[in-house]
């Protein structure tokens, strides 16, 4: 047992350390504060890089806390798929945090930046934390970090609309992990244990059947209200357009990513294929309502004036893909969401980021005042063309291969309604990302409204945006890297 | 009925339930977050009354306590994280209401969700 | 397959070939504009040049194949150059050789985009062309869309936008309902979604219900392209608003890459033994039917010259669909060898119509009266190229026809000569005004005794317009006279359907 | 109307929950679910292992120490995100503004709080410190510490609480916490077991029991104080009546 | 006798729940609320629980309320109709 053992443990805790010691740098010098939130990010993505090759496919690395025997302390569970998704925030955050060096200046006044700084690595620590542990209640406090840390991001711009978002979004999240922290007591009180793989022993011989459904249902709307499922959606729109586009690319990219996982991993893992009968009834509400979040999501965004609301509703959207996958219980389906997770990252980061450096050089938030963008900015509007083309899943790019598996998938479990749901889906994302791009490339600009030369966003801000953008690309013809072992890995959880 | 007999988790349900209702229906959002800490206070007394055991004593081991009478510890320990977390949710929402005062000038939801749909009507056209 | 199968890295390097143009045109964006568009010209000259050194490989059975890429053993983008992808590619970058020789005086402003683009639709759809498998097809076929988007809009006014849009919505829908036929193919046929000559579904694979869908679904989102009647909406506006050696390629190969994907379909997916179990052919006849008559009625009322070309090339391509619906030996041969000879034809129409618009401006065929005096050699090859369409007996389109009757004929349905007769009679109805104007009216013919105008010959447009018209109407002749020549449609198609059927 | 509809649908839920309840092992009684696998382990050995008579200090430090940490992270994070929103004050500064403080206090009031703060402070650190004798552990200490120090400020104004208690002194206390808990963590991997066991690199295994029981207390004392530290800044940062915060448009 | 006074307690906590989430006046709601805390911390007490009643005694009465004490200090007093 190679020294490999203690990498996702000091994945998680160097961001966290960063974050703590980085009151007290910025406390002596402000200038510093920046480029020292990259180290420990850059630390953990190197550590993930270096587990790649160790977790196999079907099979997953634990590690006790403590080093007691197992089910006494709290056990470290990484799976494939946990490694695939702390990769995802690895890569995306640490993108993110490049992008918003520059562009936090204009957004956060002075005093405020350390506090932004610390939430941004508190935040993507928690994520790293929330996917990885094999403790039921450990994944609570995880995800409490994450709300907290995300409420304050959405608020740390400090105007009127940002204070009102953050506030609607609280209101929405504090019920909802109480309700996960419910839902821990009810399984604890049927199975007397909290790590996952026990549980999920326990669960499948144990006879109070109506407090593990009502247990699963109380998981679903708790982690569902932090993905923004179709009925709880109703913060994401205000939270992730007001938001710094750096944050909101985080919350969209990230966050709504992190906790569709945990449902998988409780789905999966905890509650496991095998109690069918317990959850089969809260699955098919679940699918059903992951289909009015794709109609719903595309059809808003078709309506909407301003861009980052537009993609807002969009990630509403593609959330429902996600879910599709989910609900399909085949292993086709379960990796067609998987893949679509790293896609719709990506994707949906750059479009964020692209958007965010739109208001950085012009200020502009609407559509139609990006007409005719690409003679001033051509980098970043070819950017977001490549990026929206993978969200429409054209086939060069890995939304391509995510549509594929989600649809194979579904057509394997014989819910053909979902199949075309996810088609009309990806007609409407069509309508919407082609609108923008229409504007930008072939209609004529305002007067005034953009200069003939190329004046791009700082290179700091681009090169992010390009990095995403050719990643979906990257995905897309290179998916056989991914895929078979994402596809061992679905049957392995199932 | 079994029910009577868990009498602690009827009443835990309750405060639950005041609380959800406080946080859905009150307009007032300090009201709100009072009812807030009801919910999470409940769902404590929730875990502990699921640690109990008919006339256990506390789980501290001195001078010959006998371990088998003894409470479930875990609750507890889970309890006093939920504490914290509860604590620290309550201070980033006060705060948040201080700045929404300072920037609305009034506490009550109505108002300012109102003036959220005219900025909403201003900004679609 | 009676030759061997090889592996060449040929198909890769045609379908990059086009895109040196590309990195030229990006390079030296600047550049004197003479170089870098006959560095285009010689990209395209070149492509044709690879893919004619196939020819003698081809002609005696072997074919030439290379992996691209896997995403699982079932799913890999595989390129495999057989006859049928041969036949298309040949005629695909042969009428794009012509194309670019004449856009490059046709094409006044913004250039670069517009070679850019059209080098990079001619690798899309060579890599189509050569698709081994549905999926490779699926995405050279969905690239070729956006690929082929800013040609229509090039000229950037607002009716090029609004076909330019029209056409969009058209394409993506038809690309998710065909999305969904792949993917119900790759789950029926459990993940086999290569191209084998007697078809890899079977009644074993999947149910009646099932196989009926996949069939109508692929028939649909093929459809779109090859223009069959309720699909072809977006054709009438976009050819008159592309630049008309734009419109050539667009009528004369990428309707065709619909048409091909049907072919695929009908031959290499459901076989010939499926489709008579299924009885699917009679859908497809009766819809072919419906467009070839309907669509010529309907050029018959059109005032604008390429918009009555444009309709006249959506019945056309249903020829192809009816030989295809035959399921005889001549049925298909008829079908496959019209996909060359319409290319050819319809190319030189459009071309004319690209010269009369710089030369006089006009657009209305009303307004034409006289122009054969203006410009002889174009309106000549004209009315050859129209004379061919009707099927008079020289020309290619008298074989093609003749091949459809006498395959009607081997399927014993007379009903489908009938149809043949009366389009041949519509397509007559549409021409014959147009050479009429063109020659026997002049400006000023009310007076009695006008003086006719006197066949100018000298001042006709820049040559590289006229050279690649006089190609084309010239071929109409060779090709229907001396039809075995081995180089010509004749010999490849015979090859494919022997292997069919 | 919106009340009439919220009311059916928590009714609702609450039958739905009383339900569930009802269909709940029995409270109480010793052979529960919750009994029978875990518990019996942790309550025998707890001492030999953690070296701490209170059981549920052992637990909380020892056998689920990394949800402590995740706990010490939140509370932290409770802290930034204030600071986020409401902004610290500027540094070295001491406050200069006018502060009103928020109860009239008479004198009668300054005295006693004057005479009971040490007292209150010394209770704080016995609770700290006897953490895994007594019940009382190591943030119960430090929330005493902040009500204390919350009393004091409430009576005597922010000015001077914040005079004792300078911005120098409390930045690098406040992450006092975590950083003690990465620090065993990373000892425990030094001397050869996982993260955050309690062991000190190459030491005889006979005094093990001891170097569990000093880490133990250094944790607490860490979590108490970084607790302490934390919800000081909160309430200042909260009571900060400053133009920094102007209502921007 | 033991589980009587639990009872009481219980329907006191509901009680106190109710009163403090009615009260007009929000300096009454919070500090009914401190009560309401006390009386849970109590009640932990009755169910062996020292640690936590030792906590939320600290926690729930101490910093809670003088959290929503200061934001109310900072904001308004009365509800608004």
């Amino acid at each position: 047992m190679g020294a490999y053992r203690h990498f996702p443990v000091l994945m998680i805790t160097i961001p966290m350390l960063g974050a703590v010691l980085l009151p007290f740098l910025g406390y002596l010098r402000k200038r510093w504060v920046a480029t020292a939130t990259l180290l420990p990010l850059a630390v953990s993505a190197v550590l993930g890089l270096l587990l790649i090759g160790r977790i196999p496919a079907d099979g997953y690395l634990s590690y006790e806390l403590g080093s007691w025997t197992p089910h006494f302390g709290i056990e470290i569970r990484v799976d494939y798929l946990g490694l695939f998704m702390m990769l995802i925030v690895c890569g995306i955050s640490l993108l993110a945090l490049v992008f918003s060096m520059r562009y936090i200046e204009r957004e956060v006044e002075g005093p405020k930046l350390t506090a932004f700084y610390v939430l941004f690595l508190l935040l993507s620590a928690a994520m790293l934390g929330f996917t990885a542990t094999g403790d039921i209640f450990n994944l609570f406090v995880f995800m409490e970090i994450l709300a907290l840390s995300s409420y304050a991001l959405v608020a740390v711009a400090g105007n009127r609309n940002a204070v009102r978002a953050a506030f609607k979004y609280l209101l929405m999240g504090a019920p909802s992990s109480i309700m996960v922290l419910l839902a821990i007591g009810f399984l604890y009180s049927v199975t007397g244990s909290l790590n996952m793989a026990d549980l999920s022993t326990r669960i499948a011989e144990s006879s109070y059947s109506e407090v593990l459904i009502v247990a699963y249902i109380l998981f679903v709307i708790g982690f569902g209200v932090k993905a923004a499922l179709f009925p709880m959606h109703m913060w994401l729109p205000d939270a992730h357009s007001i938001a710094p586009s750096p944050v909101s690319a985080m919350l969209s990219g990230l966050l709504v990513e992190v906790s569709a996982f945990a449902i998988i991993r409780v789905t999966f893992s905890v509650f496991g294929s095998g109690a069918e009968n317990l959850i089969g009834g809260t699955v098919d509400a679940l699918g059903i309502f992951a289909a009015a979040a794709v109609l719903f999501g595309g059809i808003m965004a078709i309506i909407q004036k301003d861009l980052k609301m537009m993609i807002a509703y969009s990630t509403i959207s593609h959330i429902g893909y996600i879910f599709l996958g989910i609900t399909a219980f085949t292993a086709e389906g379960l990796a067609g969401a998987m893949y679509h997770v790293l896609d719709h990252g990506l994707a949906k980061a750059c479009l964020f980021l692209c958007a965010g450096s739109f208001i950085y050089v012009k200020g502009y938030r609407r559509i139609d005042d990006l007409k005719g963008a690409w003679r001033q900015m051509p980098w970043t509007c070819f950017a977001f063309a490549v990026a929206s083309i993978s969200v429409i899943g054209v086939p060069p790019t890995a939304g391509f291969i995510s549509k594929w598996y989600l649809i194979l998938g579904n057509i394997e479990a014989g819910n053909y309604f979902y199949v075309f749901v996810l088609l009309s889906g990806s007609i409407l994302a069509a309508v919407y990302c082609f609108r923008v791009i229409y504007y930008m490339f072939f209609q004529p600009p305002k007067e005034g409204a953009w200069e003939s030369r190329t004046n791009e966003a700082s290179p700091s801000m681009l090169a992010p945006i390009w990095i995403l953008s050719f990643g979906t690309l990257f995905f897309g013809v290179f998916s056989y890297l991914l895929i078979p072992s994402l596809l061992k890995a679905a049957a392995f959880l199932l | 009925m079994r029910l009577l007999h868990n009498y602690h988790y009827i009443g835990a349900v309750i405060l639950f339930c005041i609380g959800l209702y406080t946080v859905i229906v009150r307009r007032n959002i300090i009201k709100k977050l009072i009812g807030l800490n009801i919910m999470e206070t409940a769902v404590f007394f929730f875990y502990i009354s699921l640690g109990y055991v008919d006339n256990g004593i506390a789980p501290i081991r001195v001078g010959g306590a006998d371990p088998s009478k003894m409470v479930n510890p875990i609750p507890q320990a889970l309890i006093l994280t939920g504490i914290v977390v509860a604590v620290s949710v309550t201070a980033l929402a006060l705060s948040l209401v201080i700045l929404l005062y300072r920037q609305f000038g009034t506490l009550d939801v109505d108002h300012l969700m109102r003036d959220e749909a005219e900025e909403a009507k201003e900004a679609g056209e | 397959m009676p030759g061997k199968s090889s592996f060449s890295v040929i198909p890769l390097i045609a379908i990059l070939l086009p895109w040196i143009s590309l990195v030229v045109i990006l390079a030296v964006p600047k550049g004197s504009r003479r170089v870098r568009l006959w560095v285009c010209f010689l990209g395209s000259l070149a492509t044709l040049g690879v893919v004619l050194s196939l020819l003698p490989g081809i002609l005696d059975g072997n074919s030439y194949t290379i992996k691209l890429a896997s995403v699982v053993e079932g799913l890999e983008m595989r390129l495999t150059v057989d006859t049928l992808g041969y036949y298309f590619g040949l005629v695909l970058s042969f009428l794009w050789m012509l194309a670019t020789l004449y856009s490059i005086s046709y094409i006044d402003h913004k250039e670069n985009r517009f070679f850019a683009f059209m080098a990079m639709c001619e690798s899309f759809l060579l890599g189509a062309a050569f698709a081994s498998n549905m999926f490779t097809y699926f995405i050279f076929y969905e690239l070729m869309t956006f690929g082929s988007y800013p040609l229509i809009i090039h000229e950037e006014t607002a009716m090029a936008r609004r076909a330019g849009y029209k056409y969009l919505v058209y394409a993506i829908s038809a690309g998710t309902v065909l999305f969904f036929a792949i993917v119900a193919h790759y789950f029926w046929s459990g993940g086999d979604l290569s191209f084998q000559e007697l078809g890899t579904l079977s009644l074993a694979s999947a149910s009646r219900g099932i196989l009926m869908t996949i069939f109508f679904t692929y028939l649909a989102g093929f459809g779109v392209k090859a223009a069959i009647m309720p699909l072809h909406g977006w054709v009438p506006d976009a050819h008159p608003a592309a630049p008309s050696p734009a419109s050539a390629l667009l009528s004369g190969v990428i309707l065709k890459a619909g048409a091909f994907g049907i072919i695929r379909v009908v031959f290499f997916v459901f076989g010939i033994d499926l489709m008579r179990q299924l009885s699917l052919f009679t859908v497809m006849a009766v819809l072919a039917c419906i467009t070839i008559v309907v669509a010529s009625v309907f050029a018959l009322t059109q005032d604008n010259l390429k918009r009555r070309l444009a309709y006249s090339s959506i019945g056309q391509v249903s020829y192809i669909i009816l030989g295809l619906s035959m399921l005889t030996q001549d049925g298909a041969l008829g079908g496959m060898m019209h996909l060359a000879h319409h290319a050819i034809m319809k190319g030189c129409l459009f071309l004319c119509a690209g010269v009369i618009l710089v030369k006089t401006g006009k657009k209305k065929i009303s307004e034409m009266r006289g122009i054969g005096y203006q410009l002889p050699i174009t309106m000549i090859c004209f009315s050859v190229c129209a004379l061919a369409m009707m099927g008079t007996p020289p020309s290619v389109g008298f074989i093609s026809k003749w091949l459809l009757g006498s395959g009607a004929l081997e399927a014993g349905l007379p009903v489908y000569i009938v149809i043949l007769l009366v389009s041949a009679l519509l397509s007559a109805a549409y021409f014959l005004p147009i050479i009429y104007i063109a020659f026997f009216r002049w400006e000023g013919d009310e007076v009695e005794g006008g003086q006719k105008p006197k066949l100018v010959f000298g001042k006709e447009a820049d040559h590289k317009l006229i050279v690649p018209v006089v190609i084309l109407a010239v071929l109409t002749v060779v090709v229907g006279i001396w039809v075995t020549v081995p180089g010509f449609p004749y010999s490849l198609v015979t090859k494919i359907v022997n292997v069919i059927f | 109307m919106k009340k009439i509809i919220s009311l059916l649908f928590i009714s609702a839920l609450g039958v739905l929950l009383l339900f569930v309840v009802a269909s709940m092992p029995r409270m109480g009684d010793p052979e529960s679910p919750t009994r029978e696998h875990v518990i019996p382990r942790y309550l025998e050995n707890a001492e030999e292992e953690t070296n701490s008579p209170n059981v549920i200090t052992g637990i909380i430090l020892n056998y689920r120490g990394y949800d402590t940490s995740g706990e010490v992270t939140v509370i932290f994070c409770a802290l930034a995100c204030v600071l986020a929103i409401l902004g610290r004050e500027k540094r070295g500064r001491i406050h200069s503004y006018v502060d009103r403080s928020p109860v009239p206090a008479s004198p009668v009031v300054k005295t006693m709080v004057r005479f009971l703060a040490p007292f209150i402070i010394l209770f704080s650190v016995y609770t700290i410190l006897h953490g895994e004798i007594s019940p009382g552990g190591g943030f119960q200490g430090g929330a005493i510490v902040g009500a204390s120090i919350i009393i004091f400020t409430t009576i005597f104004g922010l000015w001077e609480a914040s005079r004792r208690i300078p911005q120098k002194f409390r930045v690098p206390l406040e992450g006092s916490a975590f950083i003690i808990f990465f620090i065993v963590g990373i000892l425990g991997i030094v001397g050869g077991g996982n993260f955050l066991t309690y062991a000190w690199p190459n030491i005889a295994n006979n005094l093990q029991p001891s170097v569990v029981l000093w880490l133990t207390i250094i944790v607490e004392i860490g979590i108490g104080l970084g607790g302490a530290m934390v919800l000081i800044s909160i309430l200042f940062a909260m009571m900060r009546e400053e133009e920094a915060i102007a209502p921007t448009a | 006798m033991a589980t009587a006074l639990n009872v009481v307690m219980i329907v006191l906590l509901i009680l106190s729940a109710i009163l403090a989430v009615r009260a007009k006046d929000l300096l009454a709601a919070v500090i009914i609320f401190s009560v309401y805390s006390l009386i849970m911390a109590l009640v932990w007490q009755r169910l062996q629980a020292p640690d936590l009643a030792l906590t939320e005694a600290a926690v729930g009465a101490g910093v809670t309320t003088v959290l929503f004490l200061v934001a109310i200090f900072k904001t308004h007093r009365e509800e608004e109709r």
